[in-house]
């Protein structure tokens, strides 16, 4: 029987959610370096996906590794199956619509299945430049399911209407997948509250599963558009004992994946912590 | 005839990079950008550039600071967990400096329809975005003659310079990659000339006994630097991780325009030599490498 | 859940192939070509396929010669210094076998637009060739829409199966090749199943150790055969050298149909081991491995 | 001084002046196994080209080899800078032309540029099926030279109008060549005759050089279509002692290059001698 933790971080809650995203033999692309994103994929290979084919920088199929801030792409090189160029994997997974999942994020979402990573304001005249979409933009529509997470869920990132549109689903219902050449797939976002999906163009995105603690209302009066509320939404499933357990002993020592949700003052600190425990593992500090 | 000799030293970049000129950027991400060749860019004080990347971060923000360019072409740049880029945000929201932002795809198709030799590369598109409706003159609707099928066309992307960082290469001009590659390989078909940084140029035996390593063929290449550690602050997969510790002290530095200018004294105007020195030398360069070694797989 | 094992035997590929199939074949001129897969092709009678290869040369004039083909996709059949390939001759002079002969770049370009999912890539393609007129549904001319260059649009080509041969692969499916790939991976990337027949089926921890030399993912392949000399009479670069001796029985035997059968009989109807034997077994196998090895350089 | 060699072969003649169309840092292109090629580039770069840059098969810069009938692909894969796929051969070299050579032969060549390796007689009807052009349709636009060679020069193969066009240079003036994009360069066939040259599309190909002992009008009366004849027509420079040396000791010990100048009953015979040889020099035979 499963042994729920009692102690988890929502970082770990999340990561554990974002796992049950990869099903076993999937092919799983990684971009930026996203600690969240890439100890989930890695306790998905390591647990129920051993046969899940994991993409991040040049490394194609890599063995899974354990996770620091600074070594993701060494040890993704190291461990690799194969190597290649961008182009490569473009030809190979991205315009061929190979790709199962691919966690994304982005400073605003939208009802419509939109993003955007580009700025805040107006386009000429930026209140903020984001750093863009990088591959996104194309990706969300390619890959069979669009998965987004969010580690601070709010009116200020779930806006009605993103300020400028950097990339779409743009194919959302299944039907309109297969006709364009796509397989079919939800986009589903995961955050710091909620569990939510959309399926169709015509319909809003449904609140799938609440965080302990969480209530429907808290997610609703946080999102800047209507959502599909179930009138009974089951709770999300809590992370295991064995799970909290891998990430915090094999997949994740240094604790990367709760980077994303430090407080802005708190973060520089955390990041000096973490690299001062890289050098002591390698004698140097 | 003698066997030609590729290999330059830092300070001829200027036989072939002149301002104005659009040059790729290779590396991704906080990996394998042409650093030691970006630092000389500064010193050399060439101006006017177009740079273009697909995924740059520090690479694309001090040349910004150092008020090296007067235009940008991109699809992201930033600083990944350290934040966004401080330059690049200040030149665009407070300077107007101006730029094509476009797709991931758009810019990896557009060079490999520059490299072969094609105005233009159809495919399943980003329909929908607004980057499509803001630069016209990279994408364009067409249509499949064979099926009727609405595609979308990136516009060729042809830079004067490509610039890379390697990890070896002979003297010929032969380049072996070991890691992340890029889009470098893209960058270096679609440009009209192309330099490339090594860890350390080896004679042309050493490529021959790993023919599989070679990425880019010698002629594609125009002139071969050795700069060890020539990719720093940035990694050189699997060879040395990219230096966490000198990248939060940049952010400090890039803070501001002022102490910006300061980050530039004290690191870039000077020889390379001296900046391996200010970055912590051989024991940082240690770290470095031992780091990238000592990984544990699952 | 276990690991996936994809190995399975020459007798499995019926599961994969079917009658009627649009089957691209791997390997190029008298190399690397899945010549054990392509007597099973003959033992299992499958039929009515459609053969797709840039450049082919007994693969091709097997299946011929055996009857398995309804129609030949190519830009090149011929058994080079051994003359031309006499079933393919045949089958088109007196038979009147139905092919589409395409240039060999709108192969490639084909396959890779079939592997990239779009309908077309456009090139500056053979313009004047009779091929291009004759065979429209290959070729349509297309307009640039930024610079209104006229280009010629390749048709993608999507093949049912692919078969190549390659020198290793872990039960996955992650293969590796040492020598001439030809179109081998695009036809991997073009096809919707995919067979390869291998030297050897190792542990994945042999595919790790030099994971430069893989070019094909796992999830590309769908199943791994393990067919020591299975290119043979063809070449496996660089571990073995074509089988001229053989080459040159086959020749005589395919002068006429009525010989061909023989052929058949002799060499191909019996199982893969006793061809094996037939050919010169072990002492054969290490004259064409030895002479793979021993190569002089000037 | 250069010593020219008294005793020489048309194969090794046709050779060593194929070889002076390479020139030092040229890009040279191999497709089929064709044996004299192979030892004029190979020859190139021992002697006046060293900087040259092979490619065949996979092979990429490959070192120069020993030939033989049978080694040729894993001597160059053996010896080769980089290895690649032939897409990205494409890419680097063929779309962008690249390639400065690359010899070809053809069944039938006429006065147009064009190239017929399809079939002989109507293309629906064939009294011969030949192999089909490989790239070499396309090539021959897109290399700067477009270079020929033909062992038997002869009306059969040099007609008025090839029976089908499988490929053609379509761009032949500088002119027109460079305004597409392409690098200037003439239309060269090197036969056993002759060296001639077309360089403008309106213009006839003209006879450069007369192999030793051949006259204009022995061309004249081989060729099926117009040449320009001027009055005066160099000989073709013979082979130098050194060089046929080089042929004979270092290069084609074999003797691959005369393989192609056997007549048809000899040809075998011919093929199972250089065979044995092979076995007798790793011991089997």
């Amino acid at each position: 029987m499963k042994q729920y933790a009692k102690d988890y971080t929502v970082g770990e809650l999340m990561c554990v959610t974002l796992a049950k995203e990869i099903e076993d033999g999937d092919v799983v692309v990684l971009g930026s370096f996203t600690p969240l994103a890439y100890a989930s994929y890695i306790l998905a290979k390591i647990t129920h996906a051993p046969n899940s084919c994991l993409l991040a920088y040049a490394a194609v199929d890599f063995r899974p590794f354990q996770l620091s801030f600074i070594r993701a792409e060494s040890s993704a090189t190291r461990g690799s199956a194969l190597m290649w160029t961008m182009l490569e994997d473009l030809n190979s997974v991205h315009l061929k619509g190979r790709g199962d999942v691919e966690a994304i994020s982005s400073i605003q979402a939208d009802q419509y299945g939109n993003i955007n990573l580009s700025v805040v304001g107006e386009y000429d005249r930026p209140k903020l430049r984001g750093p863009g979409g990088a591959g996104a933009p194309e990706v969300i529509k390619m890959h069979r399911k669009m998965i987004g997470y969010f580690p601070g869920h709010s009116k200020m990132t779930f806006v009605p209407k993103v300020d400028v549109i950097t990339g779409t689903r743009y194919l959302i219902g299944a039907q309109e997948r297969i006709k364009s050449g796509y397989r079919p797939g939800p986009i589903r976002y995961i955050t710091n509250l909620c569990v939510m999906t959309k399926e169709e163009r015509d319909k809003p995105f449904r609140i799938d599963f609440l965080h302990p603690g969480v209530k429907a209302e808290d997610v609703v009066s946080n999102t800047g558009f209507p959502l599909e509320v179930p009138s009974s939404i089951p709770e999300t499933e809590k992370p295991t004992e064995e799970q909290v357990r891998l990430l915090r002993e094999e997949v994740d020592p240094y604790g990367t994946l709760n980077f994303d949700f430090k407080p802005g003052k708190e973060r520089l600190g955390y990041l000096k912590e973490m690299l001062n425990k890289e050098l002591q593992a390698i004698g140097y500090a | 005839m003698p066997i030609e000799n590729k290999v330059g030293k830092l300070s001829d970049i200027t036989k072939i990079i002149k301002d104005g000129d659009k040059v790729a950027i290779g590396g991704s991400w906080l990996g394998g950008h042409p650093m030691a060749i970006i630092r000389e860019i500064i010193r050399s004080k060439i101006k006017d550039l177009t740079a273009i990347t697909v995924v740059g971060s520090i690479d694309i923000d001090l040349l910004i600071g150092a008020g090296c360019l007067k235009r940008l072409m991109f699809s992201f740049v930033s600083m990944e967990a350290f934040g966004l880029a401080p330059n690049f945000r200040r030149a665009i929201e407070k300077e107007g400096l101006p730029y094509d932002e476009i797709t991931g795809l758009a810019v990896i198709i557009g060079l490999e329809a520059g490299g072969r030799n094609v105005p233009f590369l159809p495919y399943r598109g980003p329909f929908g975005s607004d980057l499509v409706k803001y630069r016209p003159e990279f994408y364009k609707n067409i249509k499949c003659p064979f099926t009727g099928e609405e595609l979308i066309a990136a516009a060729a992307i042809v830079p004067d310079v490509a610039i890379i960082h390697a990890v070896r290469a002979d003297k010929t001009g032969n380049i072996q990659m070991e890691g992340t590659t890029g889009t470098d390989i893209e960058m270096m078909r679609a440009a009209k000339k192309r330099i490339v940084s090594v860890e350390e140029v080896v004679p042309s035996e050493e490529i021959w006994k790993h023919p599989e390593k070679t990425k880019v063929p010698k002629f594609q290449v125009d002139m071969v630097i050795e700069a060890p550690l020539g990719a720093h602050p940035t990694s050189c997969a699997p060879h040395y991780v990219f230096d966490a510790w000198h990248i939060m002290k940049y952010m400090e530095y890039a803070a501001s325009a002022e102490t910006f200018k300061k980050y530039v004294q004290d690191y870039v105007m000077k020889p390379e030599w001296e900046y391996l020195e200010a970055i912590g030398g051989m024991r940082q360069a240690s770290i470095l490498r031992r780091l990238a070694r000592e990984v544990k797989f699952l």
